[in-house]
């Protein structure tokens, strides 16, 4: 019996050696034994554009740390690569958990690499704020599990609704939709199927494409012989890129009200640089635009002090799609573990699902699975876009806000055509 | 030859009962997680071996193989309910047949076409599995495992023995495949085809012989895989990093004998394992890139060979 | 009416792919058909050349000047590449397939890493004036984008190709891979020829790479989607018949044009591959190879 | 002579439209020394390939003791009895000289024990000392030597030997010679491809010669000699 527990200090001794690098890299001698919040972030692999949510930790821990900690306790993160593959995901939040003795949880990015860890925190009785997982709770419905991004709930076909609540208000009856063959792409369009039935729209394309596709010509042209009135595309940053230059190159019916919905890709500085003015008349969503029924101090201080490190580590400086709502899932976590007063799971989860937080994003409050109650996807309209500068965009008046109603900040401009010329 | 092998049944049932053993002695799961994937790049890298080391035909599509594995077992417990241990048997045999078919379509040609066609495999493999809504397509497909017999103490612990098991018998069947005849044959078609086929050795069929047992292998590594990480989708079940896991492990290790896939299989995880959890950089993928380029320029023999291997001489 | 207006765009968009796909596997019709070096590190170097490329177009130049100005250093990389391939492997009485695959495997690797941590792993497109406007011919639309790349293929391949064949040096490397003894009897070294070889085909790789970046944006990975296609065409047309390269590149440009048209884009990645595995099936030698 | 081991019927072989070999008829008598001369390109190498089962004929039959073989694969025939030696020896490396021996053993019957008939064998053709090493550490004329005893270990009934004692000195040449020799007075008989004129001319009780592919002259060596074909082959006008 001793010697097996020594045996297992041993192990407990050898793993925390592993784990030097991580720990020493915080301030692992401080008097009080530190609240440790573990994430798994994609640092390398086809993910890894979102890596500057990294920054939106960071920046909270400081902010945390020099108010004083939590419960008089230092903040540390602990942050490994899951270099963008599920593969990596369990044995990464096992040691979170089981060697670095992490108090609170971040869930990897996206829905794909969360699926690995659901089954794992529900059965272990964890409790975790989800990044980016479009429905990530959905099947296990663990009740500890909460979203830091506004999808709302029954956010696998709802959380693109904006797009088809515009479209119905444009009277669109013939709708396409296309999609990348991923996960997110493929969720999103086929929520959108689903809402374009329910609103007696005819869906008079629907295909998906596989991910490294370049050339968007041949699909456009059929998308052209359906007739369409709105185009709603799931796509990746890099098919966001081809489709918007093919149907520049390949020219759109007059009759197409609405395009976009849910590309990935003009969220981000890159693309919005690269494309500039090609991305005029693009209805597309977002998390956070810097348009007046949403700025406030809070957020514009968040973003004041984002750029600069965002511009020494060479990601998106403007990151106004990920980081604030990793900044948020640190603030879902700290409100949890101060209004309860501990790091007990069960504790922390009740006082979240009894209270609505205040974040920089705004008041969230939550459903059972942890889904805000209220969907806030914004659907915005790209306009009057001059130019490749990428200071233009943190002005408001180019990402309209249409949807929801409570956030609006302009009308759409249809048909997509003249709003493109526009 | 008898008192190795005697050695070699010694280390193996040695090994088994750590395997059972381990998960009552050690009680932080995370060495279950962290093992699990060590012994499945062990499996990998054997399974590989048999046809890379010894008969010297690359495999690039040990990914494909792999995949086949994890989708097959994912649908057949899904769908049927299928216990593990027959799901597993099941991939084996679905990659034994696919080894064979990419055997007979390119083995006739040279080697290099072997090759090339295998990275074609994964590619033509992940393209079906995208298109079947039934295994998921793109969004992927959750597992729900079943729950751990009563000897086992946990999921995660389960899954472990449950790879150790496959690790050690494919580690056997590997040094089975390299002492028997078949191994001799196949050593003479990695020197010389021609010189085999004219010594009366059937290259053809040992070729297919070792396709069809490194499939195997390569796909029963991928069975449990789905009951791991609670849910498959096609990235990474095809995953690059498997592809390259498997050449490079054997590669450092040495592909001459099964000793070496299994040395540079537990060398090369358990450095990944450690780098992902702790210096969580590009740095490591770097770093494993460079250890393949020095290996394969400096010493091809791989570590068995280094640490100079009298053994190899004639077992008379 | 409309059908064949589709039609005949997907078969004007698969030339127009093929052609690219053509100057992509161009370098490894010579490294690979010619002298027999399986680098399959190929297309991350063609990803190298277009981030070379990228760089420069950020200075205002022009993505085919840029290309041009790359063809020095790509040259000087390729004969370095194969002064170190050469140490390790040829004077042991030349390398082992599985060794040289492994080793430009590991090459691929370390060239992707190094372009994310220079480049970060966000995607790099050109802006060029040209991109984005359409030829318009009658129910025909040809992308710019698509149209320059797909021109600048057969004049890269029409120069090597006579170089290979009309000119002493490039005669030369042809016979290096056959008869090296014969080689360094009439006098030159067959070492030299061969670094001179591989150095061409590396150059071509920064074309391929301006090619690349035209059609669309890049990432550092992106190598890895190419691999297939590249060596279906180099392997279909016969071991380094370079005009056949051509021809095949059309053929699987058109083949993923029609299916992602008229089945669903979603199989199309497959398409590449099996005509490659057919064609090894029933004509090992490809289609435009003598037997060896 | 009246009883073949091996005859060849109308064999030809065609690659595209270049006719390599034949047609050629061809006895080879059980226990005969048959020397087989020609340039190179006449259709040597082409004539053991088809023999030996890398190339399947594109008309005509191979017979082995009156059995049709023309469509067995290689190692089928080498089972028979048929076994060769390489021009440019391929040992297996990676493995020891006594290895090397063992492969053609685990596929061909032979009676008796393996090991035995391996160490017997090595002994026969003087490698005795050189059996544990690797086969990649051999000279030239051991190479040479493991060349014949990998051929000839799994009792064959018939020995193409091609170019066996190409690049070899004269002392070298006497001992594969010898080797050869002792080899064919236990019944095996010998098939030698050769341009090294005095050996073939020593060694064969017939020689026949071969010019683009067709049989041109048959006889002993001191008629192939005279011959006026043969020497038009051999010395032009």
């Amino acid at each position: 019996m001793k010697t097996r527990r020594q045996f297992h200090k041993l192990m407990a001794v050898t793993a925390a050696g592993l784990a030097a690098p991580a720990i020493l890299g915080s301030k692992v001698f401080a008097q009080d034994k530190p609240i440790r919040v573990g994430a798994s972030v994609s640092l390398t692999g086809p993910l890894a554009s979102t890596k500057n949510g990294q920054i939106g930790y960071e920046l909270w821990r400081d902010d945390v740390n020099a108010a004083g900690g939590l419960l008089g306790r230092k903040v540390e993160l602990v942050i490994y690569d899951d270099q963008s593959s599920a593969a990596n995901v369990p044995a990464i939040y096992s040691k979170l958990v089981d060697v670095d003795a992490c108090d609170v949880l971040f869930s990897p990015y996206g829905a794909n690499l969360s699926a690995p860890v659901m089954p794992f925190i529900k059965q272990r009785d964890l409790f975790m704020i989800g990044m980016f997982g479009l429905a990530g709770n959905d099947v296990a419905k663990h009740d500890k599990f909460f979203h830091s991004g506004p999808w709302g709930p029954n956010s696998g076909r709802d959380w693109a609704r904006g797009f088809f609540d515009l479209a119905k208000a444009q009277g669109v009856k013939k709708i396409a939709i296309i999609n990348a063959d991923l996960e997110f792409s493929k969720n999103a369009a086929k929520g959108g199927a689903d809402v374009a039935k329910e609103y007696g729209m005819e869906v008079v394309f629907n295909q998906s494409y596989p991910p490294n596709t370049s050339d968007f010509s041949s699909m456009i042209r059929n998308i052209n012989a359906g007739d369409p009135e709105a185009i709603f595309i799931a796509s990746y940053p890099a098919d966001s890129t081809a489709i918007i230059r093919g149907v520049k190159e390949i020219g759109i019916s007059d009759k197409v009200k609405l395009f976009g919905g849910a590309m990935i890709g003009p969220q981000y500085g890159a693309l919005l640089g690269s494309l500039g003015p090609e991305l005029n008349g693009l209805v597309n969503s977002h998390t956070f635009v810097p348009e007046p029924t949403m700025q406030t101090p809070a957020i514009k201080s968040f973003f004041d002090r984002y750029t600069p490190i965002a511009v020494k580590q060479g990601v998106d400086p403007l990151g106004f799609y990920i980081p604030p709502f990793y900044y948020v899932a640190g603030q879902l976590a700290a409100a949890a573990i101060t209004g309860s007063k501990s790091v007990d799971p069960a504790k922390m989860a009740a006082f979240l699902h009894a209270n609505a937080v205040d974040t920089i994003v705004g008041k969230i409050a939550f459903t059972e699975i942890g889904d805000w109650k209220e969907r806030r996807v914004l659907m915005v309209q790209l306009r009057g876009i001059k130019g490749n500068d990428l200071e233009q965009f943190r002005n408001p008046g180019h990402q309209v806000i249409l949807d929801p109603p409570s956030l609006k900040t302009g009308e759409l401009a249809a048909p997509y055509n003249k709003a493109r010329a526009s | 030859m008898r008192k190795n092998s005697l050695v070699f049944l010694a280390g193996i049932v040695i090994v088994l009962a750590l395997g059972f053993l381990m998960p009552w002695l050690l009680r932080n799961p995370f060495y279950f997680f962290a093992g699990y994937v060590v012994l499945q790049y062990v499996t990998i890298a054997t399974g590989w071996n048999i046809l890379g080391g010894y008969a010297g035909y690359i495999n690039f599509g040990a990914a494909g193989f792999f995949g086949a594995g994890v989708y097959l077992s994912a649908f057949l417990f899904t769908s049927f309910g299928l216990p593990l241990p027959l799901c597993i048997l099941a991939a084996a045999i679905v990659g034994a047949i696919l080894g064979v078919l990419m055997g007979y379509l390119t083995l006739r040609i040279q080697g290099v076409y072997f090759a090339i066609a295998t990275l074609g495999l994964v590619v033509v493999l992940e393209t079906i599995v995208h298109n079947i809504s039934g295994l998921g397509g793109a969004s992927g497909m959750a597992v729900y495992g079943p729950r751990p017999p009563a000897w086992s103490p946990g999921p995660s612990q389960y899954n472990f023995t449950v790879m150790v098991v496959i690790a050690v018998v494919s580690v056997a069947l590997a040094r089975w495949v390299e002492i028997s005849w078949i191994g001799r044959g196949l050593r003479a078609v990695r020197a010389s085809e021609d010189a085999a086929e004219c010594s009366g050795v059937p290259t053809l069929r040992l070729k297919l012989v070792a396709c069809a047992l490194s499939g195997a292998v390569l796909a029963a590594a991928g069975a449990p895989y789905p009951f791991y990480t609670s849910f498959v989708e096609p990235v990474t079940a095809f995953s690059l990093i498997i592809g390259l896991n498997a050449i490079a492990m054997p590669l450092i290790g040495g592909t001459r004998t099964w000793v070496g896939p299994v040395i540079g299989a537990l060398l090369l995880a358990s450095v990944q394992q450690i780098a992902t959890v702790t210096i969580s950089s590009e740095l490591n993928i770097l770093f494993v890139g460079a250890v393949l380029i020095a290996f394969v320029a400096f010493a091809p023999g791989g570590i068995s060979d280094l640490f100079g291997r009298k053994k190899g001489r004639a077992r008379l | 009416m409309l059908s064949i207006d589709i039609l005949l765009n997907a078969i004007v968009t698969g030339i127009l792919l093929g052609s690219v796909y053509a100057s992509l596997a161009l370098g490894l019709g010579i490294t690979f058909g010619i002298l027999h070096i399986p680098n399959i590190a190929h297309p991350t170097l063609v990803v190298a050349g277009a981030f070379f490329v990228y760089t420069l177009t950020q200075w205002g130049l022009d993505p085919i000047v840029a290309a041009l100005i790359g063809l020095v250093p790509f040259y000087l990389l390729g004969v370095v590449l194969y002064a170190f391939y050469s140490a390790v492997f040829e004077r042991k009485g030349g390398a082992n397939v599985l060794q040289s695959l492994t080793l430009f495997f590991g090459l691929s690797l370390v060239i992707e890493i190094l372009l994310s941590l220079g480049f970060g792993s966000e995607l790099k497109s050109v802006s060029v004036s040209y991109i984005g406007s359409s030829l318009k011919l009658g129910v025909l639309t040809v992308p710019y984008r698509l149209l320059i790349p797909a021109l600048l293929a057969p004049v890269t391949i029409a120069a090597v190709w006579f170089y290979l064949s009309r000119t002493n040096s490039g005669t030369a490397i042809r016979a290096v891979a056959h008869e090296e003894r014969a080689l360094s009897i009439a006098g030159l070294n067959p070492a030299s020829v061969k670094r001179h070889a591989f150095g061409i085909a590396t150059a071509t790789a920064v074309i391929a790479g301006a090619a690349l970046i035209m059609v669309g944006p890049i990432e550092p990975f992106a190598g890895r989607y190419q691999i297939g296609r590249v060596f279906a065409i180099v392997v279909l047309a016969g071991m380094g018949s370079i005009p056949g390269s051509l021809v095949i590149a059309i053929i699987i440009g058109i083949a993923e044009a029609l299916v992602s048209s008229y089945l669903n884009p979603s199989w199309s990645p497959g398409v590449a591959f099996a005509i490659l595995l057919l064609g090894l099936a029933l004509r090992p030698q490809g289609l435009f190879g003598a037997a060896r | 002579m009246t009883e073949a081991v091996l005859s060849l019927k109308g064999v030809e072989k065609r690659f595209g439209s270049f006719r390599a070999l034949g047609p050629v008829d061809l006895d080879v008598g059980a226990g005969e020394r048959l020397g087989i001369i020609g340039p190179n390109g006449s259709g040597k190498t082409t004539l053991i390939n088809c023999i030996t089962g890398v190339y399947r004929p594109d008309s005509g039959s191979v017979f082995f003791e009156g059995r049709d073989i023309s469509h067995l694969q290689a190692h089928k025939r080498a089972r028979m009895g048929i076994a060769r030696s390489f021009q440019i020896p391929r040992p297996f490396i990676g493995m020891t000289v006594f290895e090397n021996l063992l492969v053609p053993l685990d596929y061909c019957h032979v009676e008796g024990s393996r090991h035995e008939r391996a160490r017997a064998v090595l002994a026969s053709v003087g490698l005795s000392g050189r059996s544990s090493d690797p086969s990649e550490k051999l000279t030239q004329l051991e190479l040479r030597k493991l060349e014949l005893a990998r051929a000839l270990v799994g009792n064959p009934k018939v020995l193409i030997a091609d170019e066996a004692m190409a690049g070899l000195s004269e002392e070298e040449i006497d001992e594969v010679l010898a080797i050869l020799l002792a080899l064919n007075r236990s019944g095996v008989a010998v098939i030698m491809i050769e341009h090294i004129m005095h050996a073939v001319m020593r060694f064969s009780e017939r020689v026949v010669c071969f010019e683009t592919g067709r049989l041109i002259a048959a006889g002993t060596s001191s008629e192939i000699a005279e011959n006026p074909l043969v020497q038009k082959v051999y010395f032009g006008e």
